[in-house]
């Protein structure tokens, strides 16, 4: 049952990435724009007309769109991203080399925010009506109603110019090899931010679920039997779980949207960042194995959401009726 | 009762805001594009209460109409994605099977990809005016509410008053406006609002990238935006009034969407 | 045992129980009648002081001598662990639906009494059985019971126990005649042999009848009648009960 | 630097240059980048007066008809990787460029060139259609070495990213997104380079930047006029205020009818205040501008420089028959007076400006709106003004004859004249430039060049924009030449830089 | 015959039918009754009637007619429902007018009128009509269900133990309007309960289920039931 489960959620999950692909491909081409113009950049200014056909006739930008995509999709599958038109070089290799550093603020800021508001959303819907409670929904709303970019310069003048204890951008120290431990001193300040910035919304989310779920009617029953308050507790996190699940599996892309702003403030070397260069160049082909790519990310980690919370409700494995 | 109190509190805040954004026109003292080249960075003070900016314009002037703008801009890409939510999520709701597979799959991919790429893409469209700021918005921020709509209609499709409802030979439309919409309304509107902040805050990040509204339409988004220059010189108060009154407002909003949400306005089915 | 004195619960503005005094003694059955929304799930609730949010409650509740109601917090857990069951009236709703039967009967009943799990498995099986259910129930999820077999996982656990005081909401509800009938004759012979006091609330007045030593008549949030039941079946003495002894089929 | 990264300790030599994008690629002529002039070296070179000189070239003769040049190459330069350069790889680098699969930017610029041509190692003769004096300035083009390049398209080649050049500077490492090291190359042919190391810091956020010089974290960074204020107490750091020859102005599209009229141009070119621009915008790190050749040698001072005359706009506009509405703004037959400047939002000085002179024009009357897009989203020609960038420092005819010639249009051949701007006088006055080889003759030419260009304006000129670097203290060695676009150019000589205290 | 069920199988998971092979009819102003243990698939024969689920095998057939998925409506307009839980089927957030509105949208009469009308037939009153559901006591409600249904005029009317939480005053009330109902309208009614007492009050004809078979049939003769099976005889104390 379980293998079948993973099996069809695995299929679905690469019909979605097709669907993400198709979306993407047209999206950006159909947005308006030249592409040549796009391609120059900084020096777009010096681009006439000629020029434009020209470069157009180089990238294959005046075939129909269809056929295009249709070149594109024969060359992904065959495993091959093709060639970014403003590096030259392979798009898997360049995303490749942005692939660690995104993974590295996704997965801690990710990992610090789910064990964050784990602990603040549960220890205060727990206590409905007590000082943490209060002020857990009060501060969360507080710290997500503050732009991150604002935090981030703060924080910059802060740490970095005012105590010269962090370094305010980049991924690695610029002399060195990038050790670990330089690469997480780098870290500390774009997750900061990001945890900073959302941890609240999430363990609000969960204290609320922790709220609801406590008022049912089996929490009240098993209150009046007295039936062991750490039994009880367990059972309420695990059924208010899943609505958080839901949640955070929803707003998992946007993580990536956010991140850009972040990276850039940080100069983060992310996947992120490389998107929003794609778009503005127009660069298809890196554009396309970025979203892919961001892509496989998302919906492994909705994946991994959807089974947990597959775990978690015996009504999906069980495969009843609601 | 306590969060009746709440309720009143943060709504006559926000009523204000909108009041004074509404009427800009009267309370500001200068115009909002009104520039002064002997008058740049003026920190706040007798002539200009909240100080001048980088081209020597009205902090103050613009900070209110700036509201209008963004308040008009988040208002009205909310009310685009909550109908466009509301339908999709509706429809695959509703009718189920294949069609909800196949139109969540949709959904899910939309969601993959970043908005911001997807504006980014579009931002030809954000030339001229704030109304396709909020359409491109809108359009780009509908599928959480689809989401939700979807999970209540799928949730009520199932109750027996909808179940009733059809074996009383209720007519389509009826049930979809009179049973479901009308029941996920309490549902919708939490997400509505918390959209609504989302959507202040999207104005805000375009602006951060440089492709907010038009820069002669002052907005709190480009005030932000320009003022992250003005921190180093020391021009705080560029930055400080814009970011206090997105923070009144977003909390405002959330305080809001809150008490309607807490008190006892649960179903007697739930 | 229990006994309750001027027991009022405002919610709202609204007096869901006005006034009511009863008992309930040692070693009886005494059983709550009345009509439909007049109260009576709500003096459960004031007795295991569970009330929802808005509701206040004045009056006396004692048991064992303590007032329930003024009793702390972590007293009143005590008694409600160590001395009284409840099977509450929505048995569908009783049980964590994402959690297995067996830990969920296990923590309603072995836990509580300290039991090993063997042991519990062991007594619970042989309870189960005799109210009509199959072992192969507690590996199974709530949602995939039906409404009386629900009920009678939540009665077994009642059975198990074994407490001083077993308060009982409509505890057959959702049961056939048969399966009612065994029922009340277990409560019958867990009251006799144990000695344990039941407070029985139920609209069957057949089974207040064959079961009940007490009566107490509850309309439109008062108790407006007490007494034994061969005394209140055989002259009622008001209205209301007068009318619900005629009322039937 | 102070913030603790490992350097810290030791005060190592190497310089730190805040770079405010990181390039796709470092193959000059495929994308232009800053860090040329350390990488490669051309045939010419600019000197500190920006004017042409040799230098991988040893000498060169031109044949009296103007068309053919002959360049005897400096013997024994090697590349980095140790191969010798010869006259192929001039050859090569100057077809690569012409060839179209390479998609270069540059090509417009070698189009006059008919052939090559290769005498023996160390010579090589190139051809030209036409007289054509500028092409020393164009022969400044970094060159390639032939045998680093695979079979097949450029654009996909490892040079790319792993660049070959003669420069002072040789690649060393580029950590993508972070970083990019150059080391210094010894067998440079020129003065040999004192600092060991140049880093590129790639920080797109212009804030960061300047926070970064402060923390000492970067010694190099261009700032921008409103943050250098922020500097002047900051004892480290020590600001270079560049002049440039890069100027911003409001492109007239003469394809609009509302430019038909030379009094309209007139009338906003008067209505446009400079002086404010200069000392609210740029923060007086710049210079009021009338004429696209005001930081060459041939500047004219004599000519109409349209003194701010808020009275004398509103005549010229009632003259060309836009009269004042109840509104207050003018209509012509039942039209308004309102027109959009576009400007790419990347360049927020070019909003600025954007959004100050479309202030300024309502008083005249005028509804000007503008619009901020992104680079891709522009087409010029189908604006209603744009705001332009141009200037160069080197030959007068170097950003004239493409932008102002009628035979330059955008659309139709390979210039950059995007407002259709068309004057028979300015395209025989700008022919003749190009042509003449007489000093003195081309210096009258484009005296009257620009008072023609003055009485028929193709632009609003607004202002020449200095460049401003702030440098860690202790380098020393920095030569002020007059820049191009966006401070480029100004670590041209960075082989001569040196620290004070390392 | 109204209703004939003939040879129904169910079976939510594979290898353990709720129903087989279950045949039961009602006649034409027949009220019939339909018992048995719990968990015996009362209710989901119920809901395979109403054609909410999918039969399995077997086919069920209306005044004549199969029913398919073009005549559902017109079956629907014959044959209602009343669900056991009633406050679930009702729209929580109109109020009791709206919902007695629904089934008459498409008639023409004053409809405020009729309503008001047989407001008095389940005993309510017109302050009623501007309440809420969760404003009205657990007999109100279902007296409000049995009323929508029974604008619909049907032929047939479902009950799914729609008494079994009430108290008896209440549960006599709405079992005493059904027989009014049947005698003046001539509905027929097929009422699933297990309070023997109701059935054996109320109907004409019974039917026994157990473990997902109707194990026996017993019709009404000088008010007494006849049963053959044991379990019946268990249930029925006879
Ligand atoms: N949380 C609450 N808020 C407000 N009113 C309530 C609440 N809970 C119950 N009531 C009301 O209190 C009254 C008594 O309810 P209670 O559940 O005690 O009735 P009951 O006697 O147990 O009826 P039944 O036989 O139907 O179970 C009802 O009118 C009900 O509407
Ligand atoms: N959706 C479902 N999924 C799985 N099993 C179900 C489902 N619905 C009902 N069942 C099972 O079908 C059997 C019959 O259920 P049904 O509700 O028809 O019983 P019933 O006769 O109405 O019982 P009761 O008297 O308790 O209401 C039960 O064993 C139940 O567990
Ligand atoms: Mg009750
Ligand atoms: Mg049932």
């Amino acid at each position: 049952m379980t293998v079948k489960w993973i099996g069809k959620r695995t299929l679905m999950g690469v019909g979605t990435l097709l669907i993400v692909s198709f979306l993407s491909f047209f999206i950006m081409h159909a947005a308006p724009g030249d592409s040549a113009i796009a391609f120059y950049g900084g020096d777009a200014q010096t681009l006439n007309t000629a020029e434009k056909e020209r470069i157009s006739r180089v990238f294959a930008l005046d075939r129909p769109l269809i056929s295009q995509y249709g070149a594109w999709l024969k060359e992904t599958v065959k495993g091959n991203l093709g060639f970014s038109y403003k590096e030259g070089r392979p798009v898997a290799t360049i995303l490749l080399e942005r692939l660690p550093n995104t993974l590295m603020l996704f997965g801690v800021t990710l990992v610090f925010i789910i064990s964050g508001s784990l602990w603040l959303g549960i220890s205060a819907g727990m206590k409905p009506g007590s000082l943490l409670d209060k002020s857990i929904s009060t501060i969360s709303v507080m710290s997500s109603a503050v732009p991150p970019f604002w935090v981030g310069i703060l924080f910059i003048a802060f740490f970095s110019v005012k105590l010269g204890i962090l370094p305010s951008s980049g991924s690695g120290d610029i002399g060195g090899n990038g050790g670990l431990v330089d690469k997480l001193r780098h870290l500390i300040m774009p997750a900061m931010v990001i945890i900073i910035t959302h941890v609240g919304i999430y363990a609000r989310f969960l204290q609320e679920s922790v709220k609801v779920e406590s008022q049912n009617y089996y929490v009240t029953v098993a209150r009046a039997n007295g039936v062991k308050e750490k039994t009880i507790r367990h059972g309420i996190v695990r059924n208010a779980l899943i609505p958080y699940l839901n949640y955070l599996g929803m707003t998992i892309p946007s993580f990536f949207g956010g991140s850009i702003i972040i990276e850039s403030l940080f100069s983060w070397s992310g996947l992120g960042q490389l998107m929003v260069k794609s778009v503005t160049m127009k660069d298809f082909p890196l554009l396309m194995g970025g979203i892919l790519l961001t892509g496989v990310i998302v919906i492994v980690s909705l994946l991994i959401i959807d089974f947990i919370m597959y775990v978690l409700n015996p009504k999906l494995r069980r495969g009843g009726v609601q | 009762m306590k969060s009746s109190k709440v309720l009143v509190f943060w709504g006559i805040i926000l009523s204000l805001i909108i009041i004074m954004t509404i009427f800009s026109q009267f309370l500001s003292p200068y115009s909002p594009n009104e520039m002064n080249m002997d008058a740049i960075y003026q920190p706040p003070g007798q002539d200009h209460l909240l100080g001048t900016d980088h081209l020597g314009r009205d902090v103050e002037s613009r900070l209110l109409e700036g509201g209008k703008v963004t308040l008009i801009v988040a208002g009205s890409s909310v009310l685009l994605s909550l109908v466009i939510g509301v339908l999709y999520g509706g429809i695959s709701g509703y009718i189920g099977g294949i069609i909800d597979t196949v139109m969540m799959r949709f959904l899910e991919a939309l969601l993959t990809i970043p908005s911001l790429i997807i504006i980014l893409a579009f931002q030809m469209f954000m030339k001229g005016d704030i109304w396709s700021m909020a359409f491109i918005i809108g359009i780009t921020s509908w599928l959480t509410t689809a989401r939700i709509v979807r999970s209540e209609f799928i949730r009520l499709k199932d109750l027996e008053f909808v179940k009733m409802a059809k074996m009383l030979g209720t007519p389509i439309v009826r049930i979809l406006f009179g049973h479901l919409l009308r029941n996920s309304i309490p549902a919708i509107f939490v997400v509505t609002l918390f959209g609504f902040a989302n959507a202040i805050f999207m104005e805000v990040t375009l602006g951060f990238l440089g492709i907010g509204v038009p820069p002669e339409i002052p907005s709190w988004g480009n005030m932000l935006y320009h003022a992250q220059n003005d921190i180093l010189i020391g021009a705080w108060w560029i930055g400080l009034f814009p970011g206090i009154l997105i923070f009144i407002t977003i909390l405002a909003i959330n305080f809001i969407g809150d008490g309607l949400k807490s008190p006892k306005r649960r179903r007697l089915d739930a | 045992m229990l006994n309750i004195d001027c027991l009022t619960v405002p919610i709202d503005g609204r007096c869901i129980i006005e006034n009511s005094s009863f008992q309930v003694p040692e070693g009886k059955i005494t059983s709550i009648i009345g009509e439909s929304g007049s109260g009576k799930s709500m003096t459960v609730s004031a007795i295991l002081g569970i009330m929802p949010p808005g509701a206040k409650v004045t009056g006396k509740v004692y048991f064992q001598g303590n007032d329930l109601i003024e009793l702390p917090m972590n007293e009143l857990m005590a008694i409600r662990k160590n001395s009284i069951f409840t099977v509450f009236q929505d048995a569908t709703n009783s049980f964590n639906p994402t959690v297995k039967m067996e830990p969920q009967l296990y923590a309603f009943s072995g836990e509580r009494k300290e039991d090993t799990l063997s042991h519990f498995r062991l007594k619970m099986e042989r309870i189960l059985q005799s109210l009509g259910l199959d072992v192969t129930i507690l590996e199974q999820y709530p949602f995939e019971l039906s409404g009386g077999m629900l009920q009678r996982c939540m009665n077994a656990c009642a059975l198990y126990v074994e407490p001083d005081l077993l308060i009982a909401d409509e505890p057959t509800s959702s049961l056939d005649k048969v399966l009612q009938k065994e029922f009340i004759g277990l409560l019958k012979q867990l009251n006799e042999e144990k000695g344990t006091t039941v407070l029985l609330i139920t609209h069957d007045l057949d089974i207040v009848v064959d079961a009940a030593h007490e009566v107490v008549v509850m309309y439109g949030g008062k108790v407006v009648e007490t007494g034994s039941v061969t005394e209140t079946i055989t002259s009622p003495k008001h209205s209301y009960t007068k009318l619900l002894l005629a009322s039937r089929f | 630097s102070k913030v603790g990264e490992p350097g810290a300790k030791v005060k190592e030599n190497r310089l730190v240059y805040a770079s405010e994008s990181e390039f796709e690629g470092l193959n000059p002529i495929l994308e232009e980048t800053n860090l040329d002039a350390l990488l490669f070296r051309g045939l010419m070179r600019f000197d500190e007066n920006n004017e042409p000189i040799e230098d991988i070239a040893e000498s060169f003769t031109v044949s009296p008809d103007q068309l053919t040049y002959t360049f005897v190459l400096k013997k024994d330069i090697k590349f980095h990787d140790g191969t010798l350069l010869s006259s192929d790889d001039v050859i090569f680098t100057i077809k690569s460029i012409l060839d179209d699969e390479n998609a270069s930017f540059l090509k417009s610029d070698f189009t006059v060139v008919d052939s090559l041509k290769k005498v023996d190692e160390q010579t090589l003769e190139l051809k030209l259609r036409q007289p054509f004096t500028p092409i020393l300035d164009k022969l400044t083009v970094p060159i390639l070495p032939e045998n680093a390049f695979e079979k097949g398209s450029m654009r996909t080649s490892n040079f790319n990213s792993h660049p070959i050049g003669v420069g002072p500077y040789m690649f060393e490492k580029w950590d993508r997104g972070n970083s990019l090291t150059l080391k210094a190359y010894n067998d440079f042919h020129g003065t040999k380079p004192s600092i060991e190391k140049v880093i590129f810091k790639f920080i797109p956020d212009s804030n960061v930047r300047a926070l970064q010089l402060k923390s000492g974290e970067v010694d190099i960074a261009l700032l921008d006029p409103v943050q250098v204020q922020a500097f002047e107490k900051e004892q480290n750091v020590k600001i270079y205020n560049v002049d440039s020859a890069d100027y911003r102005a409001i492109l007239f599209n003469m394809r609009k009818d509302l430019w038909k009229d030379v009094k309209v141009r007139h009338a906003f070119s008067y209505a446009t205040d400079r002086s404010q621009i200069v000392k609210g915008i740029l923060k007086g790190y710049g210079t009021e501008a009338y004429s696209p050749l005001q930081k060459h040698a041939y500047k004219n001072k004599n000519i109409e420089m349209f003194e701010y005359n808020i009275e004398k706009a509103k005549e010229l506009l009632d003259n060309a028959d836009w009269k004042e509405g109840k509104d207050g703004f003018r209509y012509k037959d039942g039209e308004k007076l309102a027109f959009t400047i576009t400007a790419p939002v990347s360049d927020s000085v070019r909003v600025n400006l954007a959004n100050y002179a479309a202030e300024g024009f309502k008083e005249i009357g005028a509804d000007v709106k503008v619009d901020a897009l992104d680079w891709g989203s522009i087409t010029i020609e189908e604006a209603d003004a744009f705001m332009v960038g141009w200037g160069s420092p080197y030959d007068a005819d170097h950003h004239t004859y493409i932008l102002f010639n009628t035979d330059e249009s955008s659309l139709t051949s390979t210039g950059y004249n995007f407002g259709g701007y068309s004057n028979p006088k300015i395209d025989a006055l700008l022919e003749q430039g190009r042509l003449s080889t007489d000093v003195e003759e081309r210096k009258a030419i484009y005296m009257e060049f620009q008072k023609e260009l003055a009485l028929d304006p193709p632009y609003d000129f607004l202002a020449y924009v200095n460049a401003v670097f702030g440098i860690n203290k202790n380098v020393s060695g920095v030569k002020e030449r007059t820049l191009g676009h966006h401070g480029s150019g100004f670590l041209w000589n960075v082989e001569e830089w040196s620290w004070n205290d390392r | 015959m109204l209703l004939t069920v003939s040879d129904v199988s169910k079976s939510y998971r594979k290898g353990q039918p709720v129903l087989h092979n279950i045949d039961v009819t009602v006649g034409a102003e027949e009220i019939v009754g339909l018992v048995g243990e719990s968990g015996s698939g009362k209710s989901t024969l119920a809901r395979l009637i109403m054609q909410l689920e999918p039969t399995e095998s077997g086919c069920i057939v209306f005044d004549g007619l199969p029913i398919t998925k073009r005549s559902k409506k017109e079956f629907y307009k014959k044959c209602q429902i009343i669900f056991q839980n009633a406050s679930s089927a009702l729209n929580p957030s109109w109020t009791v007018r709206e919902i007695l509105m629904e089934p008459l949208r498409s008639q023409k009469m004053d409809r405020e009128q009729h309503i008001q009308k047989m407001l008095g037939n389940v005993g309510l009153s017109k302050q009623h009509l501007n309440q809420r559901p969760s404003e009205l006591s657990g007999g109100e409600r279902q007296r409000v269900n049995l009323l929508r249904s029974i604008l619909v005029n049907p032929k047939l009317l479902i009950c799914d133990e729609i008494v079994s939480d009430l108290d008896r005053l209440i549960q006599r009330e709405i079992v005493d309007l059904l027989l009014e109902l049947n005698r003046t309208t001539g509905m027929a009614i097929l009422f699933i309960s297990h309070d023997l007492q109701i059935v054996e009050y109320l109907c004409n004809r019974i039917y026994v289920m157990k473990n997902g078979e109707i194990i026996d049939e017993s019709s009404k003769i000088e008010n007494e039931f006849e049963f053959s099976s044991s379990y019946s005889k268990k249930l029925f104390g006879k």
